[in-house]
């Protein structure tokens, strides 16, 4: 029991644990320094932990695999970054902060048990725990305006595209009485019962539900309000832990289920993966807001990753995985800049918040410049080889199209985040004195920047050590 | 003992679907709006306990019990949030919220 | 002896670079730069003299300093070549030269620009040796680009005032639509025949192509438009006039002594190509015999003392481009050396003049010049009877009359040559009179104000020596040319004339140019006025005197048309279209970002929609 | 190994320029003046120790990312040697002319003209295709920052562009990179980047010339050619001196050599179908660059088009491929290189003391700098295609080479030497010559500058009287291509 159960989970249960710890720990006190260290102990336990445990198929709902063990050892490592940077963020904020730390691990869980799902009960369970805790996380500082609204609307939006989902889940269900991935593949691949008007319908359904949570496009309208109402910290988790196990999940479904032979389903696909890079980097061209800017610049990268994903194989994946990597850590990493200069009263989210950072904060600015050029896929950076393996894989098998739209539209974006590096390095001179004033950069928030910097670098030069990691990962997948 | 067939529970559940959609697309009031969310859950629910019978497998009946307990948390966040919205803003129309975007 | 031959135009070299770079006191400057000419010189006679005594075999001395390059089957070397043509040229360039540098020495002393204009000088003389004595035509080529470069520098030496400037500008532009010929010609020779070596050339040329071959016409005419820019001859004269807008030693130096002869050089060089392509030769022909006619009537109207001798430089190189059109390839050479101590003496003669009436150059304004500056006076008379061809005494006579002799008897004569030459002549010997009873006699006009010193007037003795002494060496300067230069005669049909009556004629013509410039300069001045103000007679000079107009032209079909595109196309159009293209995205943007109105039920609507268009796509596809 | 010494002494020596900076700037700017000599000075010991070595002086090779068969692998062949040390040499002047243009962010600037150098020997030595395009790619951002830090008023737009046209370029020939290492994989089983392994991988004609396509647009853009020449215009007109001699000077060599060691190797056949095209861009281009560079006033933007017509030199020869052409598309790049970056240099001095880089606003100054002038005449000569300097030997040997099968090409081209004069002659005129309108009092040459601007004539006239010994040096490379016709 306790070695086929409780050690293959250990991930999962000590983040869930930690959210208990940290509770009972503020019914007992309150004291932020405390839930802070709790949250990062846990999460450093389970990040640790995703080294040990052994791989088991634990029941039908969940797989640990080398596969989910690497997202859920990427998810508690942002999980981490993201904590450190609220430590920061909320110290200066009115209001309780305890809370937001066990948010952020059931948050936290609920990616994690993305990741390892394999049947859509437990899609649906993880897509729910994740989803709940985003809603408060996004409305935290329940006094201000813009996060509540930002929470009001991910909650419709989000909850109706759960709907989607569900109805699709039972369509699909309906068609096949299964909702295990790889019976889907193995009924489908039969082909008896079938009654294509239920299950494909059920897979635009759920493709609904999932590209809502990737902000693909069409479904990506949320993204740039919820990114700049939702306070910074809660933001960077959006953009990585929630994506990442979403798409952890994604990668799942559609090797396990072998989306791949429906091609309906892969020219959906296409449409999202083309739609999604045309609209993010086009909407990102002209926007003053950063937050917007990374909002939709992310919409673009979702894009990416599902070209690679649709390319599908060995090297569809091993992109994918990588890829989510690199963006992880170059979102992480913008995101802890913007936290960083945030001012007590609101985000720092307007480009002339960031005019002559350069001159003023120089580390902070090439730090961010690093972030913006990996965003762009510029070499020494780890956006560069992420992307330089998607086109791989694409070239692969000869999705000439979708790679070549994936060039022109990643030129096009090239041009929003060259805007943002102008405006860091334009002269002191000519910035109004509308900067916020110079502070310090908290020396956590400063260690997590430069750890992402270093590891943007290093992975950006030698990618090999992650490339084992994840082709044995991989292995596991398929 | 030949039940209702599986396509009437499917298409009851996707009225219900529909009918939430409508609401949730034509309702300004936010409450309204949760409520219409929660038919199209409810939709979905029908949905699965309509393609369990077909199986004759417990799975759907059991995943109704699970849209029924996260539905329950997401109106309870959902109407923390609500309070907040409305002591701002002073009412629960959707189409004031355009504080972000616009 | 010969292998100091490098030395030649080494030095001059040597000295443009040590006066260019080193600043140096004003005697050292002059000191440095005559001294330097003067050993190239005294090296050239030298040469000379052990190339009379011991001719060396083959009667060609050829001295390969390196190989310039040597790229799979292109071997020119920096190699130079002496045989009696090359000799020629070598030592009247570098003692004219030499005593032009003289001159300037006291005649630029009051100029700023003393060292500036010693190493454009020095490096003119290098260059021009360098050009005669090339074995290869692409070492030649570098020569011929170098006095093209000298010429514009000194044209424009007085850069202060912007005219000088353009003028340069449009000598150098105006040659180096010649030297695009040429060099096109130099890759269609290469092309053809492997080699850009001169000799090698003119050995295999006459193996590979029969007489009157494409290649060889094509290759001919691709040269011709190389001389015919360097040497101002039609169409591309329009340069040397304005050049006049330098110094006057340079006037006297390049643009009428060494540089305007370089087209000369080239085609008596490659004189093989122009037999094998008659047609050429005979365009050659043509060509300078539209030239001298046409600068002839030039020279006649123009007011300016420099530029009449501009259009008579024009009109004497006419001369030496129909002796070897006819085929009179000595007679061209020959009138090359006399013409250059004539035309020197008569630059500096027009520079004395010039520099004593306070920089006046309207011949109208001068006169009595006689008694004041008796020495420039006689010399000035000499070089002027020898340029208009005094008949038994002047050398400009003896070679004139034996282009004259050519024009009729050589291989591609033929009498209406012979006429136009001998109305050149009467032409020659009108504007010539004009202009010297115009200058040095009648009433006085301006005063002096400078007599020239001796470094001046010593060059114009030496040269008006030469300018009678040199036309007594012609039958030994045949004699010495012939193996390489050899005259041709007529074999088609006979001539009609014989030479002592072409002679004569030509010497009746000069008396009577002599006699009507007497007339209506000094006897009847009023008559010459009269005959410019009827209004053909008007019209008529106006023509002559703006060069037929053909300035004119080429300003509009050239100057203005490529101004014009270039002032159109200076935003450059193409980077229009890019920001076409960058409206296209921003329009994209802007019809994008609409959508984002923040209204939360769109947003549920577009989700919807899409979810409603995907389950069209999964079910109709 | 060391050749990996080459770049990793730029790296570290920028890596530290930029850290000294705020406490000792001077030293900053001495650190990279020693790193480039230093690495001048390793280039220089291995031309001499390995000279005759055969074709390639030395190599290093080590794995990379043995997932993809990336390779670390550095070569050097005459070829390399020559361009890798054209590159120190314009870059060690581009520090020296910055030394009192450059005030601000004095260490940053280092740090970047160092990696940008750093990416140009990666180019010249990476005989693996993805370390080859690294380094192409590497270039990109430290001049994005030379531009956008250290520019004149419209840098931020002129940046931008820069970095869009490469990039997009760039993209393109990662594409075709990939499509040839998919067609070499599907042939062999191998996955390799390796250039000795993707030589002769069989293509349909097709794919050929798609893929050869891709390159060449990287290529295209960065020489630059015709219809993708408006960033350099716009670039140069907003960047630093320094910058602009990199820029002009420098890029526009990686571009010919990329073409001459990879477009035609890999695609013999795909290169000669296209060779006309390119041709005509080429001949084009050298009418249109000059025709631009007739009615500009902004004299860096004279420059700028100037060095398009005159690197239309280069693509016509390396096109015409045959012996002589391309030799002489090799001499073109390296006189190139000086004399551009000697009229860049110029220009720069002459802001520097004017205040401007308008035509308009400079006039007779010969009168008060008669040293500069006259260096500014010679260098414009040099442009103008004189005999006797490096440019003239290049375009000469390009024309006739490009003679010998394409006569109207060579025909059209020689006009544009012709053109050359017009743009060359102008800018004496308008800022020489002249009366000296605004009665300016300057300083002539300085001793630092007479003393670079003396080295680098030196050079154009050893190029000019005796280059055959570069000819040498490079002869099998570029020997090597017009055999691949056959």
């Amino acid at each position: 029991m306790i070695a086929d159960y409780i050690i293959p989970s250990l991930p999962l249960l000590l983040v869930a644990g930690t959210s208990v710890v940290v509770m009972l720990a503020v019914a007992v006190r309150r004291n932020h320094s405390v839930a802070f260290g709790l949250t990062l102990l846990g999460l450093a336990a389970s990040f640790c932990s995703a080294f040990f445990v052994p791989v088991r198929q634990l029941g039908i709902l969940l797989t640990v695999d080398r596969y989910g063990l690497f997202f859920i050892g990427l998810i508690a490592a942002a999980a981490m970054a993201v904590a450190v940077l609220a430590h920061g963020y909320l110290a200066e904020r009115e209001g309780n902060k305890e809370e937001f730390y066990i948010l952020l691990l059931v948050a936290t869980l609920g990616a994690m048990v993305l990741a390892c799902s394999s049947h859509f009960v437990s899609l649906f369970l993880g897509l729910e725990v994740l989803s709940i805790g985003l809603y408060s996380l996004i409305g935290y500082l329940r006094e201000r305006p813009l996060p509540v609204e930002a929470g009001i609307k991910y909650l419709v939006l989000a909850a109706s595209s759960s709907a989607f989902l569900l109805f699709g889940i039972a369509l699909v269900y309906a068609d096949l009485g299964t909702m295990e991935f790889s019976r889907i593949a193995q009924l489908a691949a039969s082909g008896t019962n079938l009654h294509y008007d239920l299950l494909l319908p059920g897979v635009a359904l759920i493709l609904t539900g999932i590209g809502f949570k990737l902000a693909l496009a069409p479904f990506h309208m949320w993204t740039p309000d919820i990114y700049q109402g939702a306070p910074a910290p809660v933001t960077a988790f959006v953009a990585t832990i929630s994506k990442g196990g979403m798409f952890a999940l994604l990668l799942r479904y559609f090797s396990q289920s072998r989306l791949d032979l429906f091609s309906p389903v892969l020219v959906v696909f296409s449409i999202i993966a083309i739609a999604s890079m045309f609209a993010g980097n086009l909407l990102a061209l002209f926007e003053n807001n950063v937050k917007r800017i990374l909002a939709y610049s992310s919409i673009a990268h979702m894009g990416y990753v599902l070209v690679a994903l649709e390319v599908g194989g060995q090297a569809g994946a091993g992109a994918v995985i990588f890829y989510l990597v690199a963006y992880f850590i170059m979102t992480l990493g913008a995101f802890a800049v913007v936290t960083v200069l945030s001012p007590r009263e609101r985000d720092a989210d307007q480009i002339d918040d960031y005019r002559g950072l350069f001159w003023r904060r120089p580390w902070l600015a090439l730090g961010f410049t690093a972030m913006l050029l990996s965003l762009a896929g510029i070499p020494l950076t780890v956006g560069f080889f992420g992307k330089f393996y998607i086109i791989a894989a694409g070239a692969a098998t000869g999705a000439w199209a979708l790679i070549l739209i994936l060039v022109i539209t990643s030129t096009i974006g090239l041009f929003y985040y060259l805007r943002v590096v102008v405006a860091l390095f334009q002269k002191q001179t000519e910035t109004e004195a509308a900067a916020p004033t110079r502070r310090r950069t908290a020396p956590a928030a400063a260690l997590v920047l430069s750890v992402l910097t270093l590891v943007l670098i290093w992975l950006g030069v030698f990618p090999s050590p992650l490339l084992r990691i994840i082709q044995a990962a991989i292995h596991t997948l398929l | 003992m030949n039940a209702v067939p599986m396509s009437h529970g499917l298409i009851l559940g996707g009225i219900l679907f529909a009918i939430g959609l409508a609401g949730l697309l034509m309702r300004r009031n936010l409450l309204l709006i949760l409520v219409s969310i929660e038919v199209m859950l409810n939709g979905a629910g029908v949905a699965f306990v309509a393609a369990g019978s077909r199986w004759a497998q417990p799975d759907g009946q059991i995943m109704f019990l699970f849209i029924l307990a996260a539905a329950a948390a997401e109106v309870s966040v959902a109407l923390a949030l609500l309070v907040r919205y409305y002591r701002m803003r002073g009412t629960l129309d959707a189409d004031t919220a355009r504080g972000l975007g616009e | 002896m010969l292998e100091l031959l490098w030395l030649v135009p080494a030095i001059p070299f040597a000295s443009a670079l040590v006066l260019a770079v080193v600043r140096l006191p004003r005697k050292v400057v002059a000191w440095l730069a005559v001294a330097s000419i003067a050993a190239s010189t005294i090296i050239s006679l030298l040469i000379t003299y052990s190339f009379l005594h011991a001719p060396p075999a083959g009667n060609a001395y050829t001295e390969v300093l390196w190989r310039w390059l040597d790229v799979s089957g292109f071997h020119p070397d920096i190699a130079l070549y002496l045989d009696p043509l090359s000799l020629i040229f070598m030592v009247v360039v570098a003692f004219v030269s030499f005593l032009i540098h003289l001159y300037s020495t006291e005649f630029m002393i009051g100029d700023d620009g003393y060292s500036r204009f010693f190493a454009y000088m020095n490096l003119f003389v290098a260059s021009m040796l360098t050009l005669v004595l090339a074995n290869n035509l692409l070492l030649l080529y570098l020569g011929w680009e170098g006095v093209g470069l000298c010429s514009y520098l000194l044209i424009g030496f007085w850069y202060r005032d912007p005219v000088n400037g353009l003028a340069g500008r449009k000598a150098f532009i105006v040659t180096r639509v010649g030297d695009t010929s040429f060099a096109i010609g130099l890759f269609l020779l290469f092309q053809q025949l492997g080699t850009l070596n001169i000799q090698d050339l003119m050995r295999v040329a006459p193996q590979s192509w029969h007489v009157g071959s494409g290649v060889a016409v094509a290759v001919a005419f691709l040269l011709l438009g190389g001389a015919v820019g360097k040497s101002a001859q039609l169409p591309l004269q329009t340069w040397l006039p304005d050049a006049m807008a330098g110094p006057t030693p340079v006037s006297a130096l390049i643009h009428a002594a060494t540089m305007v002869t370089a087209g000369v050089y080239l085609i008596a060089r490659t004189h093989v190509l122009y037999a094998l392509a008659p047609s050429a030769q005979f365009a050659v022909a043509v060509i300078g015999a539209a030239t001298l006619l046409l600068a002839g009537f030039s020279a006649l109207t123009q007011h300016d003392l420099k530029r009449v001798l501009a259009y008579s430089t024009i009109s004497q190189v006419g001369y030496m481009f129909l002796a070897l059109g006819v085929g009179a390839w000595p007679a061209a050479v020959f009138h090359f050396m006399t013409h250059a101590f004539f035309k020197a003496l008569l630059f500096l003669g027009a520079g004395i003049v010039i520099q004593a009436l306070h920089e006046e150059h309207d011949i109208f304004r001068m006169g009595g010049l006689w008694n004041r500056l008796p020495v420039a006076f006689w010399t000035f008379l000499i070089a002027g009877c020898s340029l208009a061809g005094l008949p038994l005494i002047t050398a400009g006579a003896f070679s004139k009359d034996w282009i004259l002799w050519g024009a009729a008897s050589a291989a591609q004569g033929s009498t209406g040559l012979w006429v136009a030459a001998l109305v050149g002549v009467l032409l020659t010997s009108l504007y010539t009179f004009r202009m010297i009873f115009l200058v040095f006699f009648g009433q006085e006009h301006t005063p002096i104000a400078k007599k020239p010193g001796a470094a001046m007037l010593i060059p114009c003795i030496v040269l008006a020596f030469l300018s009678i002494a040199g036309g007594y060496i012609r039958i030994p300067f045949a004699h010495f040319l012939e193996e390489v230069l050899p005259w041709t005669t007529r074999v088609a049909s006979a001539v009609p004339l014989s030479e002592t009556a072409s002679a004569t004629a030509a010497g009746l013509v000069f008396l009577l140019g002599l006699v009507l410039a007497w007339f209506f300069i000094l006897r009847r001045p009023s008559l010459s006025s009269a005959l410019v103000k009827n209004p053909a007679g008007a019209a008529l000079h106006r023509f002559w005197f703006s060069d037929w107009a053909m300035d004119w032209l080429y300003e509009r079909l050239f100057v203005r048309p490529i101004l014009w595109i270039a002032q159109i196309g200076k935003g450059d159009v193409i980077d229009g279209s890019y920001d076409g293209l960058a409206l296209l995205t921003q329009g994209g943007w802007r019809a994008l970002r609409s959508t984002q109105s923040g209204k939360l039920r769109w947003y549920a609507a577009v989700i919807a929609g899409g979810t409603i268009i995907f389950i069209a796509v999964v079910l109709f596809l | 190994m060391i050749l990996l010494w080459l770049i990793v002494v730029l790296i570290i020596g920028g890596i530290l320029a930029w850290a000294v900076a705020r406490a000792i700037p001077l030293l900053s700017r001495w650190i990279s003046v020693v790193a480039i000599l230093l690495d001048l000075a390793l280039a220089l010991y291995l031309a001499v120790q390995h000279l005759n070595a055969g074709p390639w002086l030395a190599q290093a090779d080590w794995d990379w990312i043995p997932q993809f068969g990336i390779h670390f692998h550095l070569a050097m062949d005459g070829l390399s040697l020559l361009l890798v040390i054209l590159t120190l040499f314009i870059g060690l002047l581009a520090v020296f002319v910055s030394w009192r243009e450059i005030t601000t962010a004095i260490g940053f600037y280092h740090f970047n003209i160092l990696c940008i150098l750093a990416g140009i020997l990666g180019v010249f030595l990476s005989l693996d295709l993805f370390l080859f395009y690294f380094s192409w790619e590497l270039m990109l951002v430290p001049m994005y920052f030379l531009i956008l830090l250290w520019g004149r008023e419209h840098r931020a737009r002129a940046a931008i562009k820069f970095f869009l046209f490469t990039q997009i370029s760039g993209l393109l020939m990662l594409i075709a990179i990939l499509a040839l290492y998919i067609a070499h994989y599907r042939v062999t089983g191998i996955y390799t980047f390796e250039y000795a392994e993707l030589l002769g991988t069989p293509l349909s004609p097709l794919a050929s010339m798609c893929i050869m396509l891709g390159f060449f647009a990287a290529f295209a853009v960065k020489l630059p050619v015709f219809p993708f020449h408006t960033w350099l215009p716009d670039a140069c007109a907003e960047a630093s001196t320094g910058t602009n001699m990199i820029l002009a000077g420098l890029l526009a060599t990686t571009a010919g050599y990329g073409m001459i060691r990879f477009l035609f190797p890999l695609f013999p056949n795909a290169t000669r179908t296209f060779a006309p095209i390119a041709m005509i861009l080429a001949v084009i281009g050298i009418l249109y660059g000059a025709f631009l560079a007739l009615s500009q006033t902004n004299l860096m933007r004279l420059l700028a088009y100037a060095s398009i017509s005159h690197l239309g030199f280069v693509l016509l020869g390396i096109f015409a491929s045959n012996a002589l052409s391309v030799q002489g598309a090799v001499m073109t790049m390296i006189a190139h290189g000086i004399s551009t970056g000697a009229l860049f240099l110029i220009a720069g001095l002459l802001e520097a003391r004017t205040g401007s880089r308008e035509l308009d606003s400079m006039s007779g100054l010969w009168d008060t700098v008669p040293r500069l002038s006259g260096v500014g005449l010679f260098f414009a000569l040099a442009s103008l295609g004189l005999p006797g300097m490096g440019d003239f030997i290049g375009e000469f040997l390009v024309l006739l080479g490009t003679f010998r099968g394409h006569l109207i090409f060579a025909i059209v081209a020689a006009c544009g030497v012709l053109a050359a004069m017009f743009y060359a002659l102008r800018f004496v005129q308008r800022a020489f010559h002249g009366p000296n309108l605004r009665q300016l009092h300057l300083p002539d040459l300085a001793m630092r500058e007479g003393f670079v601007l003396g080295v680098m004539i030196v050079a154009l006239l050893w190029l000019g009287f005796y280059p055959q010994p570069v000819f040498h040096t490079f002869a099998h490379a570029a020997n090597h291509l017009p055999a691949l016709w056959r």
